[in-house]
């Protein structure tokens, strides 16, 4: 779950990191009244859970009133990267000297949180990774131990960073290490963090991660994040519902149980010569219920043209799929899509005898049954 | 012959008492695990279906003699669970819970370097040796005793590809689930090393998936130190770099290792020949036997 | 550090540690003040860091505004093994069914934290340890990892307390540990943890002993320890002075630098037939001033006959040592006691031209040094 | 020879700017200690001496290859100063730094489980090869090389007994002040088995204290394990159970172990002779040589 960037910095200022002055705003009396505070110069920053918001128009630097009119009036209310923007931070805007990038994350291959400092700060940090790896400074952390001083003071120093602000750097992601930790981050970032003409450093923007696993343990993070919910209505939809749900651009919709069957169901629908509209997981053990709801959300797909549910029973009863697929098929006058169902494992034969044959499309294979949805996809996109 | 349980697998559930834990220690059961004890605080002294309830985990372990453990406990304690199952003189700990917040994780494989006791799992489905035992979820009827050895990082993946097998009259030694989460105990490498020890084990399917590096990492086991013939599948080709596909390991970063491409590509590089479809990895493997 | 009941309490109530209720009195109004808030019965316990208060007389149990005025007088201003008593703490009498014992300290040989419970609480739980160690449940806790819940479980099951308060106890155990670490302890006990008839648990004592060498990051600890401070007049002295001193009963006083050889002399005052008045160590470096604090110090205790000053420099420089001795020594019209000196090491030389040798008896080797005070002493005595 | 360090060690200084850590550099460069750098944060660049400074000790041992270090920072920043030193290829961390607080030594004695950096100390006067090299703050001049190897937990005593030795004429190939407090890196029977491994090291003195069980466990490691011949003293032996004696460990718990008793029992259980004074100590060593 990632929090927007003015509460990531509400959470790291109240940690005690030097963020500046800012100011939400949702309208354009908002937006002048906040700059009127802070003072001009303001940076006016749509609040969209996108990257490259500056390039894509979601930045504006401001000096004046009719200036933030003008901007907020842009800002406010448009499209960012399919992302409807609500919310502007007006923000202080900071003279600076160097801009650092700083960040916790945790390396999955080794199994280990890393903390990170580049001086090459203010940029695409990913493309640094990439074209320039040497340029950031990295240190594994032991979760047992946490992260040392003297590692804070290892990564900052090993980066290359100034040694007039080198202990306030370390300080500042020592902070962040913990925030990391207490609020069971899965990435925690300031970049750029602004070194200024007098030897301060202040984060400029902010990034917060969440593991959402860990959410029953956050209650705070957890109320943010219903705030920061964005992306697709269909993506939001399957927040709701539960589901590990990917839109797609093709037409064959896919329902399945267990990822990597999914992974594969979408393969083969490619193999196959079809294109997937979709990759969505029902979990292990669904209900009919679930199986009504995910049914509900690739009709509601207007890509989709055809649905192929695949379904290997382990800990999900096949009979449970089938009734789920009768009443969310029943519900309609006219099925919107052909179905095509297969089913194994876990009472596979108990569900082939509930399910009505009337509705869907019953295969013995998964080849047969993603073959069959690929023809009808072509049969209705013909 | 097997690897990591058989029939003499004395197993303690945690988390016996739960209502995951209580049906699936009946199937297990009901299959021939030898289902030894129960742990679950506060619940010493009971029963559940004729097994004793302990306390601890070691006291499960000292009383019952038991060896390896199944782990059926709620996320939010389940890394804890692991912890106290990571503490004792077990050989094996299967985590099956999902869920568990990654910082959790983190700190277990830390421990896990501590310990002499493997980790299989979390989030995963298990692992079985078919006629004799199973730890976990797995559906039992599937599988069918025979000389394959198959690794995968997904359940149900593994169900299909062990459909195909059976099918065929293809059965397996032990099927082994490693889990799809960013941070396991026992991986490909471990899993592929308890295979090639084994002298039954003919040939080893591995069904791995998108993300990550241990695939390309597995490959370059096989390449080093495997002579058993390996069959791969991994699942994801068509999946868009930067989005996660329900497993918490399988994001694609978009930063060349990771993808589909470039595992099967390793994979190859290292003599494995990779099936399109599970049905082809079946017709690999029969083709090798 | 040692922290009186009624502020461990404190502090374990703070985190969450169900206490009886209590105030803290220093004379018979407040007793019987106090008495009436809480209602009686209530405990009048001394609070002097003494063990064995309560078979010393120092806790009574009274049901009365008589019976509490009875032993308020006793006990407020009584002697408690040598110690006064100013307060006492008027407590809550708690029914209970069990008493446990629940304690976390450093197991020094193990270099770990090692956590304890057991259900023989409510006595002198060194003598359980002798007698039946069995019945203490101990378990190492890596400080890295710090205690894991199942830890905490596992210790408390193993005690064999009952199911019905394990968890709360389990709980118990988990605060105490985390404040053990939070406020740098070193010993943190609960002793008796009594159980109700209805299955609650309450801290009847609390033990809080804390490490002096990490008071710099303990503010608050710090200050209680001010109020805690207490002991003998002359170790109460050696705290303000800084010296690690040890008051014994013998007529040699023993000043000297360095824990082994300080405790290397008092053997040698005993081998050659003399015994020992105190341990002094004035610690590594030391400078003039810190050597005239000691001889202060020596001097004024009324059991020392003689006083043997043995340094040998490492760190602490013989001319030092021998002008601290000179400037304690000359501020005396007749020095009280006679006074041996051996010095060696770093400036042994430049230290012996320095020391008036019409004030004290030098001697080039420890034995000889020792041998000398002895028979001083012995003459003192005669 | 000399065990752990010789004329060839490397040193880095960590406190290199701080009073101590600037004299007591100055009295081991003097002393003929190869002292290659100094490590203090936000120092890197300047020279004290004539020696570099770095701003992180990894730095300075990957720059100037230096193999031990020497510690001089305060108590509230030693126990970081040591895990910085132990997450480096360095052989030996001496920390000299007296009154570090426990809990911190208690981490710091679970990642000696996990480096492979020998520790000494903390709260010790270090360590010196007389003639070759001294990492710490031992009088140089009292040493003499020679033929026997010396350990102690405590510094002025070491002082004591080695002067008596030397001006027999009997020198030391190295002398080792595993420091006082409860929580060490090299212990006892660590020392033990560095002289045993050396042939030059004819034998050895052992200085231990009342308190702990250190020197029990010693003595049970000399019975198994070491030729060469021990000499050990004991001090303590009049103090009253209960009390702390200055050093953290000197304290007696009145419970058997950790008094002066039980350890000279042990010792002389062990073949080992224990002076009753620091000059019969002397005399043993010189019936032995």
């Amino acid at each position: 779950m990632k929090l927007h960037e003015y509460q990531a910095k509400q959470v790291f200022a109240d940690a005690g990191i030097p963020t500046p002055d800012s100011a939400l705003a949702s309208d354009v009396d908002g937006v002048l009244e906040a700059a009127a505070d802070i003072g001009y110069p303001v940076a006016i920053k749509a609040q969209v859970q996108v990257g490259g918001r500056g390039k894509a128009g979601g930045i504006e630097l401001v000096e004046s009133d009719e200036e933030a009119r003008e901007a907020a009036e842009r800002i406010i209310g448009m499209d960012l990267k399919g992302i409807h923007v609500e919310r502007v931070l007006v923000e202080e805007a900071v003279d600076f000297t160097n801009e650092l990038y700083v960040g916790v994350t945790m390396d999955r291959g080794e199994g280990k949180p890393v903390a990170m400092v580049s001086t090459k700060g203010g940029v695409n940090i990913e493309e640094v990774a990439e074209e320039d790896p040497d340029a950031i400074a990295r240190e594994h952390i032991d979760p047992s131990f946490g992260m040392q001083p003297y590692q804070a003071r290892k990564v900052v120093f090993d980066a290359g960073v100034d040694r007039a602000v080198a202990t306030d750097v370390a300080g500042v992601l020592s902070t962040l290490y913990d925030l990391w930790t207490s609020k069971d981050g899965s990435d925690a970032e300031i970049n750029p963090l602004m070194v200024t003409a007098d030897d301060e450093v202040i984060a400029a923007d902010a990034v917060m991660n969440i593991d959402e696993d860990a959410l029953f343990r956050q209650p705070e993070i957890a109320e943010m994040g219903e705030e920061a919910a964005g992306g697709d209505e269909l993506e939001q939809k399957a927040d709701e519902y539960g589901f590990d749900y990917v839109r797609l651009d093709g037409s064959v919709g896919i329902i399945g149980n267990g990822a990597g069957l999914v992974m594969t169901t979408l393969d083969l629908v490619d193999y196959y010569g079809g294109s997937p509209a979709n990759f969505l997981d029902v979990g292990g053990g669904a209900k009919a219920e679930r199986i009504t709801n995910a049914l509900d959300m690739v009709f509601s797909d207007d890509n989709v043209d055809s649905v192929v549910f695949n379904i290997f029973g382990g800990i999900t009863r096949g009979d449970e799929v089938a009734k789920g697929i009768n009443e969310a098929l029943e519900a309609f006058d006219e099925i919107p899509k052909p179905v095509v169902v297969r089913l194994a494992g876990t009472n596979w034969e108990e569900g082939m005898e509930i399910l009505n044959e009337d509705l869907v499309t019953v295969e013995q294979t998964l080849e047969d049954a993603v073959q069959r949805s690929v023809e009808y996809a072509e049969e209705g996109e013909a | 012959m097997s690897v990591l349980v058989d029939e003499d697998t004395r197993v303690v559930v945690q988390g016996i008492t739960g209502g995951e834990g209580k049906f699936h220690a009946g199937q297990m059961m009901e299959y021939g695990t030898n289902v030894v004890a129960g742990a679950v605080p506060g619940k010493g002294g009971q029963e559940v279906d004729g097994v004793p309830v302990y306390d601890t985990v070691d006291q499960a372990v000292r009383e019952e003699d038991a060896d390896a453990s199944v782990i059926f406990v709620p996320p939010a304690f389940a890394g804890d669970a692991i912890f106290e199952a990571l503490d004792t003189d077990l050989d094996l700990a299967v985590a099956i819970t999902e869920g568990i917040p990654t910082q959790d994780m983190a700190r277990v494989n830390k421990r896990l370097t501590e310990t002499d006791t493997r980790l299989l799992g979390p989030n995963c489905p298990g692992i079985i040796t078919p006629g004799e035992s199973k730890l976990g979820i797995l559906p039992g009827n599937i599988f069918a005793p025979g000389d394959v050895g198959l690794v995968s990082r997904s359940g149900t993946l593994t169900y299909q590809v062990v459909d195909s097998l059976t099918n065929r009259g293809i059965g397996q030694t032990t099927a082994i689930g490693i889990g799809g989460d960013p941070i396991i105990g026992t991986d490909f490498v471990d899993a592929l090393a308890a295979f090639e020890d084994d002298p039954d084990t003919e040939a080893i399917v591995m069904c791995g998936e998108i993300g990550g590096e241990d695939e390309e990492e597995a490959a370059q086991y096989i390449a080093d130190h495997v002579d058993t013939p390996v069959v791969g599948f991994i699942a994801g080709r068509t999946a868009p770099p930067g989005k996660r596909m329900g497993h918490a390991g399988a994001i694609v970063s978009g930063s060349g290792t990771g993808t589909a491409e470039s595992k099967i590509d390793a994979l190859n590089d290292a003599g494995v020949p990779v099936g399109d479809t599970p049905e082809e990895v079946a017709d690999s493997v029969e083709s090798i036997l």
